[in-house]
Formats: structure tokens, sequence, C-alpha cells
């Protein structure tokens, strides 16, 4: 285990600015960003950023591929593979979300090449948390401030700077890099580093797993989606949250294609050229998107779909959120 | 896959100086799926047109681009052409390289770049059109003119003869409008009223021609071939049809009144006609000025009149009348007196305007034709006229040339001195306009043979001293001040839309000028319509008029009305909003935006919708851009081929 | 529970109980008490368990759209939904006689993650007086000044009751008037700075249009910004503008001025600036008051043949 | 490889089988025609306009190009009915899994299809034919909205009439002047035919609404859940099951499907 003292942690980032884009959390009119940086003030004291780390490694739009020329003449291009990218200050939830998408990704008879390129070509430094807030519920999640999952290099604040461990062949290459600004631990390091760390806000979620034949035609469905806008807030903030469109945008004899995420809440989702759709109502939506975390994803995969980051609940709107979801299925179970 | 043909014009050198036609035929080769460009010295001509057709038979053409001048120009024939070749006029698009290019533009590189950019656009846009077709309307073949003046009754006449009904609305208790209170015309020095009551004569007993005095067109609905007007007719006190124009009402009445008519000065009666070969010879109480309205005592008139035609209880009644087109013929009025305080109108009762010169020359006027001032009734010695009391001042809001001014001031100046021949005519003026036949001639007469003495400058002030007035101005000509001792001082003051103008063009759904006076479609080549389809226009509605253009300008209207008669029904332009249903809210928003009122509501199974009114729709788009919901859509202006054209030209 | 919290729960009984509205929408309790939650109910039971006090915050009238609920409607009302369930009325979106406004006049609504910041711990109850706000923690109760606690968008609310209820839970307020310093402020710079003032703000867009399904005048049945004709899915600055100034001119005109876009824009981009600066310049141009009231005059949406045409040389008036 | 990234293909030849629907014949620039299955489908994209998931019609033992039978509903399926021979789109796939035909030898097979939904199965039937001795008998319900909407009506009317012990039977919901055959929407014509469940699976695709009667139509007359097979359709984009859209519960019609038994389809969510 290593030491960065606070004050060299810029050094750090520019150093591996040379070789990478380097990602760090900014504030921007009052609140904290992952954004491309270029030696700001490294934003401290926020809970989680506005953006997840999935915004960086899954970004909103990103190109397939670009073609060019007519109707009878095309010649079509793969989109260039990405420049390697170092990302700190991400949390551990967030983490553990990335590498929750990247097992639908990378996993099954197609690998998906646009997430795998881009994963491998990013280094992720996460910070354990100090602090939580009201809406954090990762432990109900089985995660932890610390946890490990997904993260490249786990950084753990203490008064005077970061505890530094890699956890991947990535990490350990890229902490390579900051010879001379890192030393190692010493043991009184370590202690005051650890004892730092809270435990947040574990609430009494009751997570339950619903299968469709328990709970699929339930009225609470019906009652929880009354209160829905339709908007996107809480896919996009979301760090497992990963649909997307594919569209084609055009520039004269050149085009692209283009990736970019959607969302199942949105009533179009599903809308099909002949105009069928197959979920019409927004109680059809509300469920799926909650069903998926909790019960399709954990079917295909053997973990809910959701790390307890709290982006939905400090975002919607109207509250309607997967720690509310999860605390009414509690009480609909024991109904 | 549409086949696009570009056709790049030369239009003689309008375009080919400018613009590399060529180039730019070469150029449209490459664009998506044109098969076919070519370049011509005149396609509008007929070997040009031929072209065309010939070569969408050739080259199985569906889609046509013609790079020329405005479509306001040519559209049509090149429609004509493409229809004639069997392929749908509406898959024809004009690329304007014309005025929107060669015409404003001088470096040929540039130019050229332009118009191959134009050309892009449009077939772009043309790829994405598709065929439309005409839809037809019944024409109600009866006609309104709203106007009994002599642009009103010319066209009348002139529709009437050729054997459709007319109805006939005017504002006043009788026909003539203004020409009734002139008194001689120029350049011929015609007594005003032995021409005009010939005229009001035939249409009073035209059997095609239903005249509504006294009335006012207070509604219009429906659209070309079926209009609805609704006409209120104004309370006359009088049963018209009880009436035998005896007028003994209007002799025995005690109440005596300053007369509208007569510009004030000469006394007229509370009933009776305005002139004595007023048509219909019906009078009219003018409750303002009656005694008995006023103070409920007198009805002197009612115990004369030998059939019991007075009604003082009469009431406005409506009604609505069907017709196919419609005749603005609505005239001028002279700017009201108090905008010229610098001349002391108002102030000193010697200052009076051309109209009141007019009655002071008319034999039926309030001096039966002796010109008397008006103050004390003697002759006047020396008289001072103004010209452009108004006009072209945009100081005043009249930035425009009223015209008729320098003609009938010169014809003032000749018969005052017919009459008073000892007398002096001064003219204060801008500059003189003449064009007209025999008009120029016309003011040299007055110069020269009647010794009007003609001051080019701007008059400062008037104000009285010992009993006569004093003119005070610049003569620009010689740069000396100049003061003028006059008895009399006349102001040709501007002519300015009729009263009733704003209104009327507002129930009509037909534009104004920022004066106030009706917009013809097209200042050159459609001067006599409107843009509105059935609308004419005829006289000095559109701008200040002498009588000859507007008798001209009437036949022209009544023409044009004979032409749409001409039909059984009348196609209609196609380019019409449209509503996707689908994706109309029902909000209704588009309603308030359509100044044609063609937006009508649908019900659904679930909802009410718009629609809209095909005959109506002017294909405007004002609706089409305040749908929010993007489900009206205007025919040939979608978004979609909109957006074609602007992607083409930016992506 | 405060009088007009009980006068309210029982008209809402009455109301389910007579038939007279079939669902009731307000506010019923949350996951915790600084977040009520919007509540539809349906039976006297459901009218029993309605909340109204200052934690009360999302504008109800976007939910009169939904079909969902059996009608007619009632529905709680403040200024700002009074003013929302106004423009759908007067954009036909909703039937009068399928809504019953039960109106109750509003001081403002507390930001629960204002209080949060301010009282420094989750706060259970809040009062308003005057000027100051009242928090109770789980550590007492605190006084903090109203601006560092209200919704940003209730502290230039001018209207803290609708203009007309079928019932009244309280005795409504006149409406103020809304001032624009912020639009001035704005103005002042050069274009430059505000060029990058709105780069820096949109570019933090998500297109997650919780803008749009927020806005009570934002009910299209088929958005043209869903239109990729007119904007393609991908995000970048360019079609963030378009979607932003598509948006703000959409509403043009109609902005109620309830402020519920920004507050619900999880980039926290300030829409209303956008949307203020047309309501300024509406109100100058056309003399139309604001916020815009939807029964008044459409100012940008109706043909008028005297209209200003100040674009024309000499902006000549007729 | 990416597999987003389709292979650019040219459009051979075009046939038009009914006013809105058109066979469009492919071949990839570059490379082999990839190998598949019956019921599987492919990403066709006309580059510009976007990509669209459409079943393969044509049976690949057979080998020769990939045919496409496509119905105009939308934005590509609008576009690629503008293209000519010549033009070139993009193909990727095969995506989905296919008819499970290893399961049915000894079965009698009965077809039933309703509009453009006898592209998979013409595929099918085609494939089942070249093997015709494994299975019993075979019918061929197949219903259009009118005669001159009947795809394929060179195989309909002669090839698979004249092949061994196949019955084909057509119907339409509206006649025309011509037409001698039935008038029936396609559950009341497959109940009136009343085929025996006996030993028998039934094979159906169209439109949902057809579906969803000719399903209920097949329990009327006995089949049981597992003795029938249909389709699904749902809208889709990246083909390969990472875009979360085409999801029923936790199956993606696009990797797990579009083949459902109907006893699968009840283990689901009633969701698409």
């Amino acid at each position: 285990m290593k030491f960065i003292a606070a004050a060299k942690l810029p050094l750090l980032l520019e150093r591996l600015g040379r070789h990478s884009q380097v990602y760090a959390p900014v504030a921007v009119d009052g609140r904290v960003w992952l954004s491309p940086w270029t030696g700001e003030d490294i934003a401290g004291g926020y809970v989680n950023p506005v953006n997840s780390l999935k915004t960086l490694v899954y970004p909103q739009t990103e190109a397939v591929l670009e073609f060019e020329g007519g109707e009878t003449d095309v010649t079509v291009r793969e989109a260039s593979p990405p420049a390697p990218q170092v990302i700190f200050g991400g949390r551990p939830c967030d983490a553990a979300g990335l590498d929750l998408i990247a097992r639908v990704f990378m996993e099954g008879p197609f690998v998906d090449e646009l997430f795998r390129r881009r994963r491998e070509a990013t280094t992720i430094m996460t910070v354990a948390c100090r602090q939580a807030a009201p809406s954090c519920f990762c432990r109900a999640m089985g995660l932890s401030p610390a946890s490990e999952r997904g993260s490249d290099v786990l950084f753990f604040p203490g008064p005077e700077g970061y505890l530094v461990e890699a956890l991947t062949e990535a990490g350990e290459q890229i902490l390579e890099q900051a010879a001379g600004l890192l030393d190692d631990a010493t043991g009184d390091q370590a202690r005051r580093a650890c004892q730092e760390l809270p435990v947040p806000l574990a609430g009494d979620l009751n997570t339950v797993r619903l299968t469709p034949e328990e709970g699929f035609e339930h009225p609470y469905w019906e009652h929880l989606a009354r209160r829905c806008r339709s908007c996107g807030t809480c896919t996009y903030l979301c760090p497992t949250c990963y649909c997307t469109a594919l569209f084609d945008v055009t520039r004269g004899t050149r085009g692209r294609r283009l990736r970019g995420w959607d969302c199942c809440q949105f009533k179009d989702f599903l809308l099909m050229a002949g105009g069928h759709n197959a979920r019409p109502q927004k109680k059809q939506r509300v469920r799926n998107r909650f069903l998926h975390k909790l019960s399709y994803h954990p079917a295909n995969y053997g973990e809910q779909a959701c790390v307890g980051c709290g982006r939905c609940v400090d975002n919607c709107p109207v509250c309607l959120h997967m720690a509310g979801v999860l605390k009414d299925l509690g009480e609909v179970e024991r109904a | 896959m549409p086949r696009t043909g570009v056709f790049v014009c030369w239009c003689g050198i309008n375009i080919a100086k400018t613009v590399d036609v060529e180039g730019v035929a070469a150029a449209s080769r490459s664009l998506p799926g044109v098969v076919h460009a070519e370049t011509y010295k005149y396609f509008c001509s007929e070997p040009g047109q031929n072209l065309i057709k010939e070569a969408i038979w050739e080259k199985r053409l569906d889609r046509v681009v013609i790079a020329t001048c405005s479509p306001s120009m040519h559209q049509a024939t090149f429609r004509e052409a493409a229809q004639a070749a069997g392929l749908n006029p509406y898959l024809v698009q004009i690329a304007n390289i014309r005025e929107q290019c060669s015409w404003v533009h001088s470096n040929r590189e540039e130019a050229t770049g332009k118009a191959v950019a134009l050309v892009t656009a449009m077939v772009a846009k043309v790829r994405r059109d598709e065929p439309l077709q005409a839809f037809t309307l019944p024409v109600n073949r009866r006609v309104l003119v709203i106007g009994g003046g002599i642009a009103g009754m010319q066209a009348a006449l002139d529709i009437a003869d050729a054997g459709y009904p007319v109805v006939l609305v005017e504002r006043e208790p009788n026909l003539g409008g203004r020409m009734a209170q002139l008194s001689e015309t120029f350049p011929t020095l015609d007594c005003a009223s032995c021409i005009l009551t010939p005229k009001t004569a035939e249409v009073a007993r035209h059997p095609l021609i239903e005249l509504l005095a006294y009335s006012e067109v207070r509604e219009v609905s429906g659209y070309v071939g079926a209009f609805t007007a609704t006409i209120a007719r104004k309370p006359a006190y009088v049963d018209w049809d009880k009436c035998i124009g005896c007028m003994l009402c209007q002799e025995k009445c005690p109440r005596k009144t300053p007369s509208d008519f007569q510009r004030g000065m000469g006394p007229g009666k509370a009933i009776g006609v305005n002139f004595p070969q007023a048509v219909p010879n019906r009078p009219v109480i003018h409750r303002e000025h009656c005694t008995y309205f006023q103070t409920g005592k007198c009805q002197v008139c009612a115990r004369i009149c030998p059939v019991d035609a007075v009604d003082f209880n009469q009431a406005e009644t409506t009604q609505e009348k069907q017709v196919g087109a419609i005749v603005v013929a609505t005239g001028y009025e002279v700017v009201a007196p108090d905008q010229f305080g610098e001349y002391g109108y108002g102030k000193y009762p010697d200052v009076i305007d051309s109209l009141a010169f007019e009655r002071l020359n008319s034999s039926s006027g309030p001096t039966d034709g002796v010109i008397r001032r008006p103050s004390d009734g003697a002759v006047p010695k020396e008289v001072v006229f103004i010209q452009c009391a108004g006009s072209r001042d945009p100081d005043k809001g009249k930035p425009y040339c009223s015209k008729i001014c320098c003609m009938y001031t010169a014809k003032h100046a000749m018969l005052y001195r017919h009459k008073v021949p000892d007398g002096q005519a001064y003219i204060f003026y801008m500059d003189i306009r003449a064009g007209g036949k025999r008009y120029e001639e016309f003011v040299q007469r007055a110069v020269e043979n009647d010794g009007a003495l003609y001051l080019r400058g701007r008059v400062a002030r008037v104000y009285p001293e010992d009993g006569r007035l004093v003119v005070k101005g610049v003569d620009t000509l010689s740069g000396q001040n100049v003061e003028v001792f006059a008895d009399l001082v006349v102001l040709a003051t501007a002519a300015v839309p009729s009263g009733g103008a704003p209104g009327l063009a507002q129930a009509l759904k037909v534009g104004t000028d920022e004066h106030g006076f009706f917009n013809e479609a097209h200042p050159k080549l459609r001067p006599v319509e409107t843009l509105t389809r059935g609308i004419f226009l005829a006289g000095s509605a559109l701008a200040p008029k002498d009588i000859s253009e507007s008798v001209a300008q009437a036949s022209g209207a009544a023409a044009k009305v004979l032409a749409l008669f001409s039909r059984e029904e009348l196609l209609a332009d196609p380019l019409v909003a449209t509503v996707n249903e689908s994706h109309c809210s029902g909000c209704f928003w588009c309603r308030p935006t359509c100044p044609y009122q063609a937006i009508e509501e649908k019900a659904l199974r679930d909802r009410q919708v718009a629609t809209v009114n095909a005959g109506l729709c002017q294909g405007c788009g004002a609706c089409a851009a305040a749908c929010r919901n993007g489900a009206m859509k205007l025919r040939g202006f979608t978004d979609e081929q909109l957006l074609a054209e602007v992607n083409a030209l930016c992506l | 529970m405060s009088e007009r919290e009980s006068r309210l729960r029982s008209l809402a009984e009455e109301l389910l109980a007579s038939g007279q509205v079939r669902t009731f929408i307000g506010f019923g309790p949350g996951y915790e008490p600084s977040r009520p939650l919007p509540w539809f109910a349906q039976d006297p039971a459901g009218a029993a368990q309605l909340l109204l006090n200052p934690f009360c915050g999302a504008t109800l009238a976007r939910y009169l759209l939904d079909d969902g609920s059996p009608g007619p409607v009632g529905v709680l009302a403040r200024g700002c939904d009074g003013l929302g369930i106004e423009r759908l009325l007067a954009d036909r979106r909703v039937s009068r006689d399928r809504v019953h406004v039960v109106g109750v006049t509003c001081r403002g609504a507390v930001d629960p993650d204002k209080a949060y910041r301010e009282a420094g711990d989750t706060p259970l109850s809040a009062e308003l007086e005057g000027e100051r706000v009242l928090l109770t923690t789980a550590s007492g109760t605190r006084e903090f000044p109203r601006a560092s606690c209200l919704y940003d968008r209730c502290l230039s609310c001018a209207d803290p009751s609708p203009r007309w209820a079928d019932d009244w839970l309280d005795e409504p307020l006149p409406p103020g008037k809304r001032e624009f310093p912020d639009v001035a402020g704005l103005e002042q710079q050069d274009a430059d700075r505000r060029y990058a003032f709105w780069t820096r703000q949109f570019s933090r867009c998500l297109r997650c249009h919780a803008c749009r399904q927020a806005c009570p005048a934002c009910h299209c049945v088929s958005c043209s910004l869903d239109h990729p004709e007119w904007l393609d899915g991908g995000i970048s600055l360019d079609n963030n503008f378009m979607y932003h100034f598509t948006r703000a001119y959409h509403v043009a005109g109609r902005c109620i001025a309830c402020g519920e876009c920004q507050q619900a824009c999880p980039a926290q981009i300030p829409l209303m600036l956008l949307n203020d600066k047309f309501m300024r310049d509406i109100r100058d141009l056309f003399g139309v008051c604001h916020p815009h009231r939807p029964q008044e005059k459409e100012p940008l949406g109706q043909f008028c043949p005297d209209d200003p045409e100040g674009w024309r040389e000499g902006g000549a008036q007729p | 490889m990416n597999p987003l990234v389709p292979q650019v293909a040219t459009i051979k030849n075009i046939v038009v089988e009914t006013p809105d629907v058109r066979t469009f014949v492919v071949e990839p620039d570059h490379g082999q025609t990839f190998a598949y299955r019956p019921g599987q489908c492919a990403m066709v994209s006309v580059f510009g306009v976007g990509e669209a998931m459409l079943s393969i019609s044509s049976t690949a033992r057979r080998g020769g190009p990939l045919e496409f039978s496509v119905k105009r509903v939308g934005r590509v399926t609008g576009a690629l009915h503008e293209a000519e021979p010549g033009h070139r789109i993009g193909v990727r796939g095969p995506y989905g899994n296919h008819f499970p035909v290893e399961d049915w030898a000894g079965s009698n097979l009965l077809f039933i299809g309703g509009g453009i939904g006898l592209a998979p199965l013409r595929a099918l039937i085609n494939h089942c034919l070249d093997e015709r001795r494994r299975y019993g008998k075979f019918d061929i319900i197949y219903g259009a909205r009118s005669p001159q909407d009947l795809c394929f009506q060179g195989e309909l009317m002669e090839n698979w009439p004249r092949a061994e012990d196949v019955g084909v039977h057509l119907t339409v919901d509206a006649a025309d002047g011509d037409w001698k055959g039935a008038v029936a929407l396609v559950p009341h014509f497959l109940e009136k035919l009343g085929p025996s469940p006996e030993g028998t699976t039934a094979i159906t695709c169209g439109p949902p609404i057809m579906i969803k009667y000719t399903l209920a139509s097949l329990k009327k007359l006995g089949f049981s859940d597992h003795q029938i097979v249909t389709t699904l359709e749902l809208k889709m984009q990246c083909g390969i099951g990472k875009c979360g859209r085409c999801n029923i519960g936790s199956k993606y019609v696009c990797v797990d499907g579009p083949v459902f038994t109907y006893a699968q389809l009840k283990e689901l969510p009633q969701e698409y």
C-alpha cells in the first residue's frame, strides 16, 4: 500500500495526463462533475459527482462507424479507437456499477467492442467515501464505501493525503508512472485513513427479489407509476442503466452511425414503425425499469442491477426512486 | 428513386452574363437523383418549353427543377409545360437564379456558386415533393361591389352588362362618391355631375344591379366562389319604399345644419338629400342634427310627408348576401384638417381645403357656383393655393404623393380666373407632376392663359392681418422670402383612405399598407387583385387616383371577375394546410393565427382535432408555424421538404 | 396537523365520498418527512393521508394529463398549480368539467436539500413565519432565513394563490409582479460572455427531458424534439442549444413561470433565466403581463392586422 | 470486429411482391454471406437513414444470396422501397434463434401466416420442403388483406401446391372481382379448416393481433402449448442483446427469440 500527500495529487494527475486524458472531480456552478482535467482545483467534500463513471466509459453519444458516398457507392469505416483515459475521483458504488454493466457488454454470445475498447483504455482510480448522504444506500445493495469492485486503483482519503492501493494490473501500471510521488504507507497513515471511513446509511431497505408471478400485476405499480413524469432523469444518472439507440447523422455525403443513450421511460421507447408499442402505458414502463433491475437482470446475471449510489433518490423530481421502491416492496411483500 | 431533370435558363444575358450557366448545369449533374441537366437561352419560350417536355419524355424524368427567374414570373408556365408532358405540375420546382442571384451579384464566380447552391436546395426539395391534385370549388356568379363612387359604379355596370348580378353597397345615402362633390374635371373641364349623373341613373335602373345605399359591409366569410357578406343598412328614419322623393320634408325642415357634403360651408337640413341629382333620390334624417331626436319635439317632416314615409323608430337591419367575388372600391377622403396648424386651418374661416373649393365652384354648392369666401361672402381677389398639404410630408405621416392635387389645383386656378377675371391665383408647389394625356398642356394653360403664378416653395405660416391672410413662405428658386396677401387660402390636402377602409380590410382579411390603402397582389402584374383570391380592387381604395384611372381600374377589376365567372368550377391550389390528426393535440392555437378563419373543429372518437377548410386556406403557413405538435403541415412546404432544402445547403 | 391540512382532508373526503370527484391529487406521505410525494387519493381512506405542509414541492397540474386517473379529478392548487391548470384548460388538454380545483395560498415550499444543508441534518418538519423558516431536526428547532431554505422557484414567485378555485382552504392573496433582475444582469454582458455562459450551461444537458416533462405548457401529443428530422439523438453542444432554444420558443408567451423545469433539471441548468428573458421581452413588446395568464391574449399566437412591424424601416405603425 | 458494424452489400435484384412489399436480393460486396437458419433475422441498414431488423426470407441450404421481404412501414423500409438494384446497403447478422426444426421430425407441420408474416415462414417452408421426408403432412394457411396483398404468389400458387402432400389454403380479408377463394380472417379460416392437433406442430407468424387470435383458435382446436410455435417482433436497435430494448421480462427477443413456443411465451410478462 502506498501513500500520496494531498498536495501531490495534482502532480500525479498532471503526470498521468501526459499519456492519457485525465478526468477529475471539478466544481461547475456549484456541483461536482467528473470533468476533463486541465489543472482546475480538484473538488473535495462531495458525496458523489453528478455524472457517474458510466458516462465516461459508456458515453452518452459515441460513433459506431463512419460512412461516405452515395447510394451506389458507399464506404464504411469503424470508428477510431478511443484514447487512453484515467478517471480519478469516482466512488466505489459507481465503479461497481460500471463492472455490473461491463458484464452485459462483455458476456454472452456477442461482445460489445465499443464498450470493451473504451473500458480497456480506461484506468479507474476510485476514492473511497468519507461521508454519506441521506440518499446513499450502497450497504443495502451489498457494497461498502470502500468496495473494490470495478476499480483499478482505490484511494483511501485521510487527513494528510490518500492511501493508494492498486487493485488490478492496469492499476499497478498506472502507479508505476507515479514513481517519486508515492511513498510507502506507514502503518499509522493506514490506520488513520481507514478509521475515517464512515458507514453510509444502509436504511431499512428490504431487498426482495420479485418474480413476475409474485408481483407483476400488483396494483402497486399503478400507484407508483401515477407519480412518474416519464422523464429520463433516473436512467441517465443511474450508473447501471445502459439502454441505447442507434441512429445515423448525415452531413452531405458523409455520415456517422451513432450510439446514444435512450430511456425505457420515454413513451416511444418501444414504438415501432408500424405503430405497435409493446409498453404504451406508463405503468408498464415504470414496472419494467424496476423489475429489470430487481428481477430480470438477476435472472440473467445473478445480481441486482443497483449499487445504491442514491442519484435517483436525489434527482427524481417526484421522488420515485429505487430506495423507495425497495422499501415499498418490503411492504407489498408483507401485506 | 426520383429521376430529376435540371434546366438552367440563360434568360438572355440576364442570368448568363453573371452566372456560368453551363457550370451550373455541370454541377447539377452530380447532385443526387439528377439524371439530366441542360441550359437554354429562354426556357419560358415555346422552344424552351418544348425542350423541357422532350426531356421529361425521353429521360423519363419524374422531377423537374428549373433554374430561372422568380417563380412569380413563370412558375405557372413551367407547371403547365410539365403537365402537358404528363408530369404532375407540383413536381416542378423553380430555383430563382435571376432575382435572387444574377441581378444582385456582380462577381461571376460567387454568383455561379450561389446559383449552384440554389439549384442544390431545390433538387433536394423536389425529391421529397409529392404529386398534388388541384381540387374544385363551385362558383356563385354574383358579385359584391363595395363603394358606389365612380370606380364602384363602373365595375358594377361592366359586370352587370355582362349578365351577372351585382350587389352594390354604398355607405352614403346616395351614389357618386367623391366625384359627386366635384365641380369640373381636368383636363377637359367637363362638368363632373354632367358625366356622373348618366352613370348613376344607369346603375339605378339596371335590372341586374341591386343597390344597397346607406349600408355597410360588416362581416365577410367564405372564400372565392362562395363568400357570405353581412350587410347592415343604417336607419334613414324614412321608409324609402313609401317615399316618392318629393323632398317636401327637406324643404320644410326648420333645422338648418352644417352640411358635410358642402364641407361645412352651406346650410343643409336635418332631413334631406345631399344634392338634387342624388340617386337614390331618398332623404335621410341626420339624427345628431334633428330637433325631434334631440328634444323630442318637432316632427314637421312626418306631418308634411304626403305618404307617411317618416319613421322615427326605424332601426338598423342586416342581411346576408352570397356572392362569388368582391370588388372593393371604397375610395378616399382628405386628411383631417387638424393636421395643419401652421396654415391656420380651422382657425381662420378663409383657409379651406380643396374639396370646399370644389363646392364653391359647383352650381349646386353653397354659393351657387359663385366664388365667395366663407368669412364674409366677398369675392376673393387674390387666392393662394398650397399644394402638398400633408402629402410628401413624412413628418405628417404621409410620405406619398397624392397624385391628383397638381392637376386639380391647376384646374382650380383656371376656374377661379374664369369666374374672377381680375383675380390672381398664387400656387405654392414642390414640383408639378403632370404625367398623363394632355395634363402638362393643361397646367401650361393655367400659367399662360389664366395667369396662375406658381411659386416653388414651402409655406411656413399663414396669419391674418387687416382682414386678409398673409401667406409667408420661401421661394426656393430665387431663395427669397415671400409674403403674399390673400383673401382666400386653399389647401390641397393629402388624400387618405376612406374612414371605413380599416374595418373593411379586417372583415375581408385583405392586407393594407402602412397608410391604410389596400394592398394589391403585385404592384405591376396584378394591380387589381388582392392576395385573397376572389377579392379585387378598384379606384382610390388602392392609392390616390384620378377619375380616368379609377374607371380604367374598375373595368380591369370587372374583367377579372368576369374571367372568374367564366368557369363552371374553380380549380383551387392544393398547396394548403393539412392536419396530421394523430399528432394534433386539439389545442386550437392554430386558429387565432389564421388570417382566413380556415381552421375548423373535427370530432374524433375520443377528442376534437383541427381540420382545414381548403377553400378558405390561402396556404400562408401561419398555422404550420404555430403548431408546436408539428401536426399542421403546409402541402408543398412540409418540414421534411423545407429541411431537405436547408440541409442540402448547410450540411 | 395544521388547520388547513385537516380542512383539505375533510374536503377531499367529502368530494370523494359524494362522487363529485373520483380521484384527488395532492401530496401524501413520502419516504421521509421532508419529501412528501404526489398522492392520488381514490377513496376517503386515501384522502385521510393527504398532507399539506411547507415541504409539499412539485407542481401537480401536469398530472391532469394522465388518463390513468378516473375522473372527475380534484386537485390541490397553489398559485403555480392554478396557472398550470389554466394553461391546460386554455390549451384544451383538460376539460373544465373534469377538474375540481381546491385552492390554497402558498408562501413558498421548503427545499429539503437546502434545509438539509442549512440544518446539517435531515429536517423533520418546517414552518414558515414571515421571512423566517423554522426547521425541526432530531436535535431541535432552529430558525433560518427564508431565502436560504425555499426552492429557488418559490423565491421569485408572484402567484401565491390560484386565480380561481372551486373550493378554498384559506383566503387567496392577490398576485404580485414578477421582476426580472437576472435577465437584466445577463443582458449587460457582451455577446461573447453570454455565449460562454450558455455554452457552460447547455454543455451539461443530459437531454433527459426532465424540463419538458415537468412543464405544464409542454404537452404536445408528439414533441418536435423527438422528431429525428429536427433533432437527432446525439448529445452535442449544437444539439443541446437547439433543444433548449426550441423548448424556450415553444413556451414563449405561454410559460406560467412555475419554475418546475429548472427545479427538475438534474444538471441545474438555469432554464428560468431563458424563460424570463422571453417573458420580459414579451411584456415590453406586447404589454402582456407576466407570468402569462393563459386566458389573456396570446401575444405570439394570433394574427393581428395591426401587429407592430418594428422590423420595417422606420418602424412604421399603421 | 465490432458486431455493430455491418458488411456493405449490394442490392442485386428487387421483386415487387405486392403494392407495399418488395423482396430484396442482397449480396455482400466482400466475403461470404453469413450462415443462417430459418427464422433468423439480420439488421439491414440504409446508410444515412438507419437500421431495421428484418427476417431473412431466403433459405440458406439452397445457397444463393440473402433475401429480405420488406413491407413499407417506416423510415428505413421506406428508404429501401426507394432503392434500386445496384444500391449499397449494410447487412449484419444473423441474429436470434431459429425454428427448432430438429424437434419436429415425424411431425405434421401446420404453417399459419398473415401478411408479411409469411416472410420468415417462407424460409422455413422451403427449408422443410428440402428435407420433406423428415416430416409428416404440410398445411400452409395464409391470409392477406386482399388478393393483391398475397406475397410470394409464385410459390403460393405454383411451387408449394405441387410439392408432395402439401395443402395450401388461402384466404383474404376482403375479396375483389376475380377472387374465387375464401374470404375470412385467418383465425376464423383456421377454425373452419379445423386441422387435427394429433402429431402436428403449428407455426404461426403475422401481425400481433392475428397471432393473438390464432393462438386462441389453436387452443380451441386442442393444440397444446408445446405444439404451438410463434415468432415475436419488438423494437430493436442493436440485435445483440446490449441495447436493453427488446426485453420481455428477462428474455431479449433479439437473442432469445424471435421464435418462442406458446409454452415459453406463457412464462413471460404479457408485454409484446
